[in-house]
């Protein structure tokens, strides 16, 4: 059979979640892009189209080689897309996609070799670590993560809805097809460190968009410690949230990127006041931070009680603190946001660019746009029986009393940890080193490599003579 | 019968070549299109021949043992089909550029294509050094035809270069015929085996050290750059596409015929030469200025992708390298082409330069823009296909080097061919917004050039979908299954 | 006889090889090729050599050598006067350009 | 330097040495037994009867392994047009430096008797020693020292350019023309007896069937194609004295 395909629960929910951001994004988008012309608009309101196609092939596909071009492939179509706002933000991005592909690829070429098939699931112990590191890239796992907040925050405002909501998520997708006995220890692990430095470096984040980026990382990490847990319920609760994070993600990516049409600027220390004049993009604002904070009544609740759910239920205490803590984080960091972008006071910076007069049909399109998300938020939060029920747990339990006092006192902590630090997280930092660091070394490095191989090659036929005759000697003693 | 006709018919045309010049000052271009059809049907008879029913050819109406046999089997048909294409594409584009002036020219192209012919088809040991030596000669001044001094150079250092090579191949012969008395390829597995440990060793190093010196493997591939990057675009893709793909094939064939059952040890060390030539290639692309000095080391890299397939030492690693040489053929005379068309145009070959160029035929950034996106591998076109196939089978042969080894290079070579397809298409994009006025519309003409290459952009990517296919798989596995079957050679060539 | 034959060959190969290694005029590197090339062919005629033979010309008298390597070394001769000429024709055609036959002046192609 | 010049010489000297002891090895490790094996043995005995040629080296070359000998005077053919290519010769000279009067006279009488001897040593290439190959490069030999005698000017008035590719050339299609008969015959490119060639008596001149043509063949084009690679060369020369 030339397409093999895997169609399952889990298969199809996110082919229904790409075609449903793709909607999403594609009403919003001619409200985004309606100062472009020429290839540039084409672009934008084609390929998510083309995304949407190679993704839904990717997640049902039945092999990893199917699913690894397919993946490949969306993520091309998205570097065409990230190429028209930022050139060597697509370029970060096209490079460390290939190489989480080619990645896949070894792996999927040893698995064959070990096994005789390459049919998608769990791998064996000796070429998991490939599948990791390759799936990593895509799902930014610890130090894979180089390319995520970069590249996130420097493309267009829907291609960015699109990354976080569904391209991240194909890694996240596969990952969950890798869940066996072997990835449990090691999933627990990546995703704690990803919840909690992404939640981390989120605080210290100034670019709305940026800090949008680490919280990615970090929720990534709660969607990854559930499949490190292992039990279907583990399972369901990661396969949960990544369906809500992918909705509000994309929420709040939209709701950014009208914050940055609207006021022409994504820097939280210029902005201010935004609630009042553009109100409906605070409410889909705020749709987005609830759910993202845990705040009973939104998907991201359900999704996080039940991750807490499979942690305690698994005995892992640490991860369950860890999470619980990050939760904390997440609510402080999203205070700050909307503080700072929507209910404060205007800053007066006379740098900053003079407000567009707002075009009522973008607008209108825009915030259509943002009703599709925002309504699947909601709808998940209050009726999170479907999800629940795939990891064999009652609704109710979701909505105990204990959990719902967990969330809002998570809440509750969070804005007074705001309301205690808002003079620190309103000023400055030092930028602090991170993985992209590593790899701008290592490209200086690699390119110290280069010219060595180059000034070899010197133009001397003696030196290319000797060392034919030396690579005669070394062939002699090989074949010896 | 056809066999023979392969060899000879070019030889012919070269060798009428001179009596028409005395004819015509210049040669009609329809002359020589006649004579190239012509020696492209023998070739693709030739070829059909070994496909359909391999067959041998006995010249001189002497036995197997005493003359000479030309034999045409599975692993010959696929390489002459790519030579015979190869060929005729870079005659197109020569006819194109240069008219019919230069006749010595065309001579020496026919004498190349005769003797790319004669080292598909022979199954003499000696004679395969002649016809090497033939091919090596035209070669060396095809390089140099354009005469400017880079050329020169670059002729002399692969003349250099290359007659040591044939020197290292001409003494393993020699070792070879001391220790056995035959040259006969068939018969030669057989006697080969009673040959001290030592003596093949000697055998064994020479012979793999000239056929890589002549592939242009990384630690012996000093002349190729330099040569890629001195010829003119038509010998250019040439070298690239066919020349050193007829390599490929001795390499291949020599190996699996005489070393296979003889100590495996040559095919590890092809494996080695290919993992060194994929990184090697790459890394020095990556930083390269002059684009077809990058697309030169690039063949480097691909070089190494089909060595590591042969390394494989098996039926399927086999037809994986077989693949990737048809497709790179496809690609790299298709980017020689196209990259020569735009530097024309624009006056420069260094890829800074371009930057700040407008005025390039779109169509033609467009059809290298596609051969890129193959040869970087990006998936539903032939690059990533072969390169899948190769790192597949060598993971089951060889390990997981040659594979992260080829993971690794993609990236590298999307990370420069990225750079120089932005180059173009930034120069594009620059003069579509630039002022409207002054644009020279030059009304695109349909060269035959732009339609060959926009051909094999095609072929590019149904080569890649037909990969996918599983009667094609298999046609591909029986060029590996023919490689390795030492006994069936033998039986094609004595006839029992 | 033979051994000395076959000795004879392998110094002069080294000998080509040291020289073209070794030595900068492009002239000596054209020299030491032939030499290499001039020991290969030694290799394969001492390989027929047979002590007291004559000649294989039709009625012998005696042993006659193996004919095979005479035809081989025949050949290969001749292709080897084919690429020294062409050498040489490139090294006038690189002398024009450069006005040297230093071989290590000549490396305008590098990087 | 100094000391840099010395370990880069005895590097190489070290690489030589090390690869001449492997191919010393490999020599070492064979036994010779002296004795005419495989096809050699069967062309030894067979030959005169099979090819009609008394020389059995000739008999190989023509015959058994023709097909070498056409590749081989290709590899020549190519090389001729090679050189020709990068020496374009855009007209040719007309100088006349040539040397004394009496040794002009001399050399025309002793001229026949050069071509005499190349012509014997073609014609009887099949019988012994001497071929196509060797009687060419005495023709080659000729023209040369015609130009040494007469000075370059020679050629111009003698032996043109076009003569010489078209010597070249017939030389060239007379081989192919031969190999296809053999072809078009049904008995195998290059056959010689089989394909009906007069074998003649043994040990004649007339004899040999194919070989004398191809003989003739080889020779037009070594001759012509040597001549045409010194003639390339002398005009350089002489466009350097010239300028």
């Amino acid at each position: 059979m030339i397409f093999p395909v895997a169609i399952d629960t889990f298969s199809l929910t996110f082919a229904a979640l790409a075609v449903y951001l793709t909607i999403t994004v594609s009403i919003y988008t001619p409200g985004y892009d309606d100062h472009m012309r020429g290839y540039g608009r084409f672009i934008y309101r084609t390929f998510p189209w083309a995304f949407c196609l190679f993704s839904c092939l990717g997640v049902l596909s039945g092999n990893w080689f199917l699913f690894t071009i397919f993946v490949e492939l969306s993520s091309l179509v998205l570097f065409f897309m990230i190429s028209i706002s930022d050139t060597s933000a697509a370029k970060l991005y096209l490079l460390s996609q290939l190489a989480g592909a080619s990645l896949l690829l070894t792996g999927t070429a040893m698995l064959y070799s070990a096994t005789g098939s390459t049919a998608i699931g769990p791998v064996p112990r000796n070429c998991l670590w490939l599948f990791l590191c390759g799936l990593g890239i895509k799902a930014a796992f610890p130090v894979l993560h180089f390319w995520l907040p970069a590249v996130h925050s420097r493309a267009a405002t829907p291609t960015s809805a699109l990354l976080s909501g569904f391209a991240v998520k194909i890694g996240v997708f596969g990952t969950g097809r890798l869940v066996s006995a072997d990835t449990g220890p090691t999933l627990l692990l990546l995703g704690s460190i990803m919840a909690v430095y992404g939640v981390g470096r989120a605080l210290i984040q100034h670019d709305a968009k940026r800090l949008l980026a680490w919280h990615t990382i970090s929720q990534l990490g709660y969607i990854v410690a559930a499949f490190g847990v292992g039990t279907p319920l583990g399972f369901a609760a990661g396969f949960f949230h990544a369906i809500a994070h992918g909705l509000f993600k994309a929420l709040l990516f939209l709701s950014a990127g009208s914050l940055e049409k609207v006021c022409g600027t994504k820097d939280l220390k210029q902005l201010g006041g935004a609630a009042g004049t553009t109100p409906l993009t605070f409410v889909f604002f705020l749709v987005g931070a609830l759910a993202i904070s845990g705040c009973p009544g939104f998907s991201g609740f359900a999704s996080k009680t039940m991750i807490k759910a499979a942690l305690h239920e698994s005995g892992n205490t640490t991860c369950y603190w860890i999470l619980q803590a990050v939760g904390a984080g997440t609510v402080v960091s999203f205070c700050k946001m909307g503080y700072m972008a929507f209910l404060r006071k205007p800053v007066k910076n006379p740098a900053r660019p003079p407000k567009r007069a707002p075009g009522k049909r973008s607008d209108n399109l825009r915030n259509l746009g943002m009703v599709l998300p925002a309504f699947a938020t909601i709808i998940l939060g209050l009726v999170p029986g479907f999800f629940a029920g795939t990891g064999g747990l009652d609704t109710h339990y979701l909505f105990k009393t204990a959990n719902i006092l967990s969330a809002t006192g998570t809440l509750a902590l969070g804005l007074g940890l705001f309301v205690f630090l808002r003079k620190w997280l309103e000023t400055d930092k030092d930028p602090i080193p991170d993985a992209d660091m590593l790899v701008e070394k290592g490209v200086v490095i690699f390119g110290n490599i280069c010219s060595t191989l180059q000034t070899a090659h010197c133009g001397m036929l003696r030196v290319y003579i000797a060392v034919t005759v030396g690579t005669g000697i070394v062939l002699s003693l090989l074949l010896r | 019968m056809s066999l023979v006709l392969a060899v000879v018919t070019p030889l012919l045309c070269a060798f009428l070549i001179p009596v028409f010049h005395l004819v015509w000052k210049t040669l009609p271009v329809c002359l020589v299109g006649v004579m190239g059809l012509a020696s492209l049907a023998a070739s693709l008879a030739a070829a059909c021949t070994g496909w359909v029913s391999p067959a041998a050819s006995l010249l001189g109406g002497w036995p197997p043992d005493l003359g000479i046999v030309l034999v045409a089997d599975r692993l010959a048909a696929p390489f002459m089909l790519l030579t015979s294409m190869g060929v005729a594409t870079s005659l197109v584009c020569s006819l194109e550029k240069y008219g019919g002036g230069p006749w010595r020219y065309y001579a020496i192209f026919f004498l190349l294509a005769a003797s790319m012919n004669g080292i598909l088809l022979t199954a003499d040991l000696f004679n395969l050094f002649v016809f090497y030596e033939i091919f090596s000669v035209a070669a060396y001044l095809l390089v140099a035809s354009s005469m400017s001094w880079q050329a020169m150079e670059a002729g002399l250092k692969y003349l250099v270069l290359g007659t040591m090579g044939a020197l290292f191949f001409l003494l393993g012969t020699a070792f070879i015929f001391m220790a056995t008395g035959i040259l006969n390829m068939a018969l030669l597995p057989e006697a080969l085996s009673v040959v001290p440990r030592e003596t093949l060793t000697v055998i064994s190093t020479c012979l793999v050290l000239g056929l890589a010196l002549k592939t242009g493997a990384f630690p012996v591939h000093f002349w190729l750059p330099d040569a890629h990057s001195s010829a003119q675009t038509p010998v250019s893709a040439l070298l690239s596409g066919a020349l050193v793909k007829v390599s490929v094939y001795a390499l291949t064939r020599i190996s699996c015929l005489f070393f296979l059952s003889n100590g495996g040890g040559v095919f590890r060390v092809i494996t080695i030469m290919g993992v060194l030539s994929i990184l090697g290639g790459h890394l020095m692309a990556f930083r390269q200025d002059d684009i077809k000095r990058l697309l030169a080391f690039s063949t480097v890299a691909q070089i190494g992708y089909i060595l590591v397939g042969v390394g494989c030492a098996s039926a399927a690693g086999i037809a994986a390298a077989v693949f990737h040489a048809i497709n790179h053929m496809l690609m790299k005379m298709g980017l020689f082409i196209t990259s020569g068309d735009i530097c024309e145009r624009v006056g420069t070959r260094s890829i800074r330069a371009i930057k700040d160029t407008a005025g390039v035929l779109p169509a033609n950034v467009a059809i290298f823009t596609v051969f890129a996106l193959a040869i970087v591998g990006v998936p539903p076109l032939n690059g990533f296909m072969s390169k899948w196939f190769i790192m597949l089978f060598s993971v089951t042969d060889t390990g997981l080097c040659p594979a992260l080894a080829i993971a690794a290079g993609t990236i590298i070579s999307a990370a420069y061919y990225y750079g120089v397809v932005s180059a173009l298409v930034g120069s594009v994009v620059r003069r579509n917004t630039g002022s409207p006025g002054n644009n020279d519309l030059d009304s695109p003409t349909v060269s035959a050039s732009s339609v060959i290459t926009g051909t094999f952009a095609v072929l590019c990517l149904l080569a890649g979908l037909a990969a996918l296919w599983p009667p094609m798989q298999s046609s591909f596995l029986s060029i590996g299954e023919t490689a390795v079957d030492i006994e069936g050679y033998a039986r094609l060539v004595l006839g029992k | 006889m033979l051994m000395l034959g076959y000795s004879s060959a392998v110094v002069i190969f080294c000998t080509g090889l040291y020289t073209i290694m070794a030595r900068r005029n492009l002239f000596k590197t054209v020299i030491g090729l032939s030499l290499m090339e001039a020991s290969v062919l030694l290799v394969i005629v001492t390989s027929g050599f047979i002590p007291g033979g004559v000649p294989p010309i039709a009625p012998f008298r005696g042993v006659a050598v193996n004919p095979l390597p005479h035809a081989f070394t025949l050949t290969a001769i001749v292709i080897g006067a084919s690429d020294i000429a062409l050498a040489l024709a490139f090294i006038v055609k690189l002398n024009k350009h450069y006005g040297t036959a230093d071989i290590d002046k000549i490396r305008g192609l590098r990087g | 330097m100094n000391i840099r010049l010395a370990l880069s010489r005895l590097a190489s000297m070290i690489l030589c040495l090390s690869f001449g002891m492997l191919l010393f090895q490999g020599i070492a490790a064979l036994d010779m037994d002296n004795r005419v094996t495989g096809a050699a043995a069967h062309y030894l005995s067979n030959a005169p009867a099979e090819t009609g040629a008394n020389n059995i080296v000739s008999a190989i070359l023509f015959d058994y392994r023709a097909f070498d000998t056409l590749g081989e005077s290709t590899v020549i053919f190519t090389a001729v047009c090679g050189i020709a290519m990068l020496f374009p010769r855009k007209q040719i000279l007309h100088s006349a430096r040539g040397l004394s009067f009496i040794t002009r006279r001399g050399i025309g009488f002793v001229a026949p008797f050069i071509l005499m001897y190349a012509a014997a040593i073609i014609l009887t290439g099949h019988l012994s020693p001497g071929g196509g190959f060797q009687g060419g490069t005495v023709l080659a030999t000729f023209t040369v020292l015609m130009c040494v005698v007469y000075g370059s000017g020679f050629e111009s008035t003698h032996l043109p350019p076009w003569k010489k590719d078209l010597l070249e050339s017939a030389g060239a299609l007379l081989f192919a023309g031969v190999g296809l008969f053999g072809l078009i015959v049904g008995t195998g490119f290059l056959s010689n007896l089989s394909a009906g060639f007069p074998s003649g008596a043994p040990g004649t001149l007339f004899s040999a069937g194919s070989i004398p043509f191809l003989n003739i063949a080889v020779a037009l084009k070594v001759g012509a194609g040597l001549s045409t690679i010194f003639y390339c060369m002398i005009n350089i020369v002489e466009d350097r004295r010239g300028s």
